[in-house]
């Protein structure tokens, strides 16, 4: 045999040792893992690199605010909670190995990664190993089907699309076009299936759905392309820089009409259209005057924290994430935390009626109660701030 | 020279855009023969040579190998049917050894064959592997530079590398052998060894067409040689006649030392078609 | 339809802007540069900087933003491509090179501006440029940004394409493009020519981010990749290193993407430049406006 | 005791292991072409095919086996006509064509909603694939590529990179050699994309994007396109380092590009080659004490 073909049937006998006597070994010991005794590690896969950077980085930020707050207020006692990063690269392969690494360490919960494809590919592999896994952002309707260690706390636009609806009625705008971006899942959808309905529903006319792929940057062309019939208002179902520009593009080719749009306008994205994007409204989970004695809280302690910075919804939503993983390890005693014992948790919290976070009173909804709804608020972009126009009440879509 | 010729070459012209590269040439080797090819630079002898290995393609005129028309042959086959060549400047590849290197001249039958059947099949890859390299220990002999076989050839002095290259060409057991400039930068007593070894492989038989300079080397191992200039051939017969000839005298006078520059250009033709499109065109 | 013309003759200068450095430094030097489109983007985020707290004017953030530009670019070539030019003589070896290096810089170069901006998208502030709109009759307009593109991209191009003809630097390029062995026989200094086709590539980079940054209300890091997949096929269609043929392709791709989105299916306007692409590979290699044939090897 | 050690490190590293191979086999179909001098990326778009005709037809039902199959032959009658189309382009062209080949399957992907589910992609795709398959695969890609990169089959591959017009006159049909490479490129990366969507039973549109052409390219310059051997060290690399470099967080992507920047400029044989390099050390000092003139003469055949 060839000195050249060693390499890969080394590599053959290797993995065929390590597979066969692992066939018995690999069935995960998830629930006997047990931490030392005062501490209590949990992993977050996070989008801290790579495409969703952006919101990676803020849900790191306010996950760690609720770390600090929870340590130092001994609310779960002597014990701390440890809490490590992995960089998913928001990408999906990075993401499962960064998963799979974590089930395997001691690691008593999980926090997912935003990409609905991320969330989709490594939700089994904490299913499989029993920890529970708890999704932020992921919007996919997939996700939670997957097992009963799935939990997720997002701010779905689904759940928002009623205040958002109802505004536009309440303004008695009789027409609107809405644009979305073509190559996103999430919005795609909820355009096509949920908001074009829901409006028209309204009385609100839906002159045209344009979809245009995320990579437009230049729209003057779609901006005159959406003027044409006058709409009264337009509707912006876009993400990144595509908010501030599309408002640029229309404001410069003279629409004079109203403009809203979703989620993905938070966390500073209107910024860079300046004056031009006052009176854009949309709905977030979270805003930084909230009334709520909760999220007064959290703005305080966010403020304390980064004096120079905005909270917004990503902040929050990492904060409530770990919130809700707290609440769990409290509902369970003061004896050591173990992954069964996070699941049980969850379950009591669910059954208890949820916990209050930076978005307010938070509940869990869904057929399995594993979906974690906050209230959500309808807030308008004015010079440079979001201003509260209406609050939301958890749970809201399904109620209807 | 009364053998019936080996190879024709008829009123032959190529363009390179507008620039006339040959224009009419005529050219006839006869089985057995050593056959020079004179001129100053950029007088079309290595676009002939091209021509006849077929990395350049006629414009208009002939080129027939046994009375056979081969115009259309693509240059693999070409080299499958039998002619082999030398470039000018040394193409070895840095990444191999000499006997590799050599090896590939060796296996031009494996060459032609199906690239699936030759990856999957051991007994054709394990029977190339053995003919190539057998081939090519002969040919290394044949040039006296088995020795080296394991050298790397950059490694070795350029007379050598040359040898090499002429190895690589004799391989294949050719029945016309190209050699465009073997000589070119070699000392004198380098000259006169591979002088030596062409007149060799003559009497063995192989046709060759040798692209020189230096007149006294045509003089020296060539039967007839035929004189090129502004693509066409000037002057061709024995080489005393073509020595002779005051159109080749002039040609070479008058161009002899016309510097660098044009035979940069040749070179750069040399090297084959580019490799892009045009670039800058304005 | 008029404003749907408009709007297509601006986009065809944008990208006319974009893609002309492009060009020069593939069709002389043989570099594809990946990161000129990040080098787009962090001239715009020099303008974003220089504007954001300051009151500097227009003209010379302008200048300073688009000089940047170009060093980035130049730092590029005297780091990278010169050693990768003289140390790969093989120049299928040196092409991969040379893209791969584009590669990395367009990575380290959109990694430090998405810090520096915490990744958002951003814009200079308004007060760095206002923009007035003028009304050309009915619902038809145009804005003064608009037109200053329209007038840059203009300038630009004419100045590229007699600068390329007519000037001492001019020939080099083009001698350069055509033979780099032989032109440097000749006694250019090819080195020195290389450096000041890239920093001029680069600097054409810049003036179109800063005009863009200003012109579309926000950019980020992607920005300048979106850009440059539409920038190949404008080099593709107008033929590589053809000055006059990347200016008239800008504009057919702009006027062919405007066509689709604003009356055709929008969400297929990326296969507008890369459909162009593969078609015109395939039928006419050269591109549209080269002159010499393309050789097949 | 070693095995059970073995055991339980696999067990744990089972995902890493999955991901690196696919990686690998993406990175095979990168350098295979590189290898031979076509610079084509199609590889990443066929990664796109294969993984959704494996994955749509194991949902409408076919046993796993026949899909992939039946990805595989799609991906080789695909792969052959574009290679007819687009194999007389070179270097940069190719390049550049075969990139807009990858977006362009992108967007079909997209926005043929019918077929593909749209921006929304395929998900709920059975999971049928285990480790052992993709390992054998991969294992098998490499004996196979190891074949293809020996003797003189290995060198005239070689040959028509490093010089064209040379390996034409050696006999060698550059274009049909070409041709195959092109071929052999897309259905490595036809496998690459199905086990990955059958393994992860997800699939979107943007998987296949500018991202992965960029990280597939930037294993194999990285790891060293000249051997399978450099393009498997690039996919463990780049697959295993985010698990190493959380200490750098959000600069991951930073250091990848200064990598490939120096990489490229001063190791353009990748890593390989500086590993072969340092394990050649030991016996080249020793040559070199032994008799100093002998070192320059001698070269050791590469593999």
């Amino acid at each position: 045999m060839a000195r050249w073909a060693l390499a890969p049937l080394a590599l053959i006998a290797g993995l065929a040792i390590a597979a066969c006597g692992s066939s018995s070994g690999s069935s995960e010991s998830g629930g006997s893992k047990e931490a030392s005794s005062g501490t209590i590690p949990v992993t977050f896969v996070a989008d801290q690199t790579g495409l969703v950077s952006y919101v990676g980085e803020k849900v790191i930020a306010g996950m760690k605010l609720a770390v600090e707050e929870i340590n130092s207020s001994g609310e779960l006692g002597k014990r701390k909670i440890v809490l490590s990063i992995a960089n998913s690269n928001s990408d999906t392969a990075t993401a499962t190995t960064q998963m799979a690494a974590a089930v395997k360490s001691n690691a008593v919960a999980v926090f997912g990664p935003a990409l609905s494809a991320e969330a989709l590919a490594t939700a089994p592999l904490a299913q499989r190993a029993k920890v529970v896994d708890i999704g932020t952002l992921s919007e996919d309707t997939g996700f939670l089907p997957i097992g009963n260690y799935i939990y997720r706390l997002t701010c779905s636009q689904l759940r928002y699309d009623p205040l958002i609806v109802e505004h536009v009625a309440k303004l008695g705008l009789k027409s609107t076009k809405i644009v979305y971006a073509s190559d996103n899942p999430t919005l795609s959808e909820e355009t096509t299936e949920h908001m074009v309905p829901e409006l028209e529903k309204a009385g609100v006319k839906v002159q045209g759905t344009v979809g245009v792929p995320s990579t437009t940057t230049e729209f003057s062309s779609l901006a005159t392309k959406l003027e044409s019939g006058n709409p009264e208002s337009i509707g912006l179902m876009v993400v990144g820089a595509a908010n501030p520009d599309l408002i640029t593009a229309l404001r410069h080719s003279g629409y004079k009409g109203v403009i809203w749009g979703e989620q993905s306008a938070t966390a500073g994205a209107l910024v860079p259209a300046g004056e031009l994007a006052n009176g854009f409204f949309y709905a977030v989970d979270y805003t930084e005057s909230l009334p709520y004695e909760s999220s007064k809280k959290f703005t305080e302690l966010f403020k304390q924290k980064h004096p120079k910075e905005i909270p917004y919804g990503y902040d929050a939503n990492g904060y409530d994430a770990m919130k809700a993983f707290a609440k769990a390890v409290s509902l369970e005693g003061s004896g050591p935390v173990t992954r069964e014992s996070v699941l049980k948790g969850m379950q009591k919290e669910a059954a208890s009626g949820g916990f209050e976070g930076a978005s307010g009173k938070t509940i869990f909804v869904g057929p399995e109660h594993r979906d974690i709804a906050v209230p959500g608020v309808l807030v308008e972009w004015k010079d440079g701030a979001e201003h509260i126009v209406k609050l939301g009440t958890p749970g809201l879509e399904q109620q209807q | 020279m009364s053998a019936a010729p080996l190879l024709e070459v008829r009123d032959a012209s190529v363009r390179f855009g507008g620039v006339h590269a040959l224009r009419g040439a005529e050219l006839s080797v006869s089985t057995g023969s050593l056959c020079g090819l004179i001129g100053p630079n950029g007088s079309g002898k290595s676009t002939l040579v091209n021509v006849i290995s077929r990395l350049t393609k006629l414009t208009g005129g002939a080129l027939l190998m046994d009375g056979d028309e081969i115009d259309s042959l693509s240059a693999d086959r070409a080299r499958a049917a039998g002619i082999a060549r030398t470039f000018q400047t040394v193409r070895l590849l840095p990444s191999m050894d000499v006997l590799a290197n050599v090896m590939l001249g060796g296996a031009t039958h494996f060459a032609q064959r199906s690239v699936a059947v030759n990856w999957l099949w051991p007994p054709r890859r394990a029977n190339a592997n053995r003919t190539a390299r057998q081939a090519a220990l002969v040919a290394l002999e044949r040039v006296g530079m088995a020795a080296h076989a394991h050298a790397r050839p950059q490694a070795l002095p350029y007379g050598q590398q040359r040898r090499v290259e002429i190895a690589r060409a004799l391989a294949s057991r050719p029945r016309l052998l190209l050699l465009d400039e073997p000589t070119a930068g070699m000392s004198h007593h380098e000259r006169e060894e591979v002088g030596d070894l062409l007149m060799e492989l003559r009497r063995e038989g192989l046709t060759q067409v040798l692209v020189e300079h230096d007149l006294a080397m045509i003089h020296r191992v060539c039967d007839h040689a035929h004189a090129l200039n502004f693509g066409r051939v000037i002057a061709s017969g024995s080489t005393q006649e073509v020595a002779a000839d005051p159109g080749v005298r002039e040609a070479y006078l008058g161009h002899g030392s016309s510097g660098e520059r044009a035979q940069d250009s040749e070179r750069a033709q040399e090297s084959g078609p580019p490799e892009s499109p045009a670039k800058v065109s304005q | 339809m008029l404003q749907q013309l408009i709007n297509a003759i601006v986009f065809g200068s944008v990208l006319t802007l974009f893609s002309l450095g492009l060009s020069l430094a593939w069709g002389t030097l043989d570099v594809l540069n990946l990161a000129h489109g990040a080098v787009f983007v962090f001239a715009g985020f020099i303008t974003y900087e220089l504007t954001k707290d300051s009151t500097m004017s227009f003209v010379p953030t302008l200048i300073v933003a688009s000089l940047a530009a170009g060093a980035v670019t130049l730092a590029l070539e005297l780091v990278a491509f010169r050693r990768i030019r003289l140390h790969f003589p093989a120049r299928r070896q040196a092409e991969l090179s040379m893209l791969v290096v584009s590669v990395g810089a367009a990575t380290v170069i959109g990694e430090v501006v998405s810090h520096q901006t915490s990744e958002a998208a951003f814009s200079p502030p308004a007060s760095a440029f206002s923009i007035h709109r003028y009304s050309l009759g009915g619902s038809v307009g145009i804005t003064n940004i608009q037109i200053l593109i329209v007038v840059a991209a203009i300038i630009v191009a004419v100045a590229l394409d007699q600068g390329i003809r007519r000037t001492r630097y001019g020939r080099a390029i083009r001698a350069l493009a055509y033979d780099p062995t032989t032109t440097q026989l000749l006694g250019v200094n090819v080195g020195a020519v290389a450096a000041a086709t890239m920093f001029l590539a680069g600097a054409l980079a810049g003036l179109a981010g800063v005009m863009l940054a200003i012109y579309l209300g926000g950019e980020e890091v992607a920005t300048g990749q979106d850009y440059l997949l539409t920038a190949f096929a404008i080099l593709i269609v107008g033929g590589v290193g053809s000055i006059r043929g990347a200016i008239v392709s800008a504009y057919l791709i702009a006027l062919a993407e405007t066509a689709v989105v604003a009356y055709g299916p929008s969400q297929w306007r990326d296969g507008v430049a890369f459909l162009l692409i593969l078609v015109m590979l395939l039928v006419r290699p050269q591109g549209l406006f080269a002159r010499r044939r393309f050789q097949r090897a | 005791m070693a095995i059970a050690s073995i055991s339980s490190w696999y067990a744990g590293n089972e995902t890493l292991i999955q991901n690196i191979l696919i990686y690998a086999l993406l990175a095979f179909s990168v350098q295979v072409v590189l290898r031979a001098g076509v610079f084509s990326l199609a590889g990443i778009g066929f990664y796109a095919i294969g993984s959704y005709t494996a994955a749509l037809l194991l949902k409408k039902g076919w046993p796993t086996v026949p899909s992939i199959l039946a990805a595989v032959l799609l991906c080789i009658l695909l792969g052959y006509l574009l290679a007819l189309l687009l194999v007389r382009l070179r270097d940069l062209y190719l390049a550049m064509a075969t990139v807009a080949f990858d977006l362009m399957v992108g967007v079909v992907a997209t926005n043929w909603t019918g077929l593909t589910g749209g921006p929304l992609g395929v998900t709920g795709i059975p999971l049928v694939m285990g480790t052992l398959p993709i390992f054998l695969t991969a294992v098998g890609a490499m004996l196979l590529l190891g074949l293809l990169q020996r003797g003189v089959l290995g060198r005239s591959f070689e040959a028509i990179r490093e010089d064209e017009p040379l390996a034409l006159t050696l006999a060698i049909d550059t274009s049909r050699y070409r041709h195959f490479a092109f071929v052999i490129s897309c259905v490595l990366g036809c496998l690459a994309g199905a086990y990955h969507a059958l393994l992860f039973g997800t699939i979107e549109p943007t998987d296949a994007g500018f991202e992965l052409i960029v990280l597939a390219l930037s294993m194999v310059i990285i790891g060293g396109f000249r051997s399978w051997a450099g393009a498997l060290l690039g996919a463990i690399l780049l697959t295993w380092l985010p698990l190493e470099l959380t200490s750098v967080g959000s600069w991951l992507n930073l250091v990848y590009g200064g990598l490939m920047i120096v990489l490229a400029t001063w190791l353009p044989g990748g890593l390989l080659d500086a590993l072969r390099a340092l394990l050649r050390l030991p016996a080249r000092l020793r040559l070199l004490l032994r008799s100093p003139s002998s070192l320059a003469a001698t070269g050791e055949e590469r593999g």
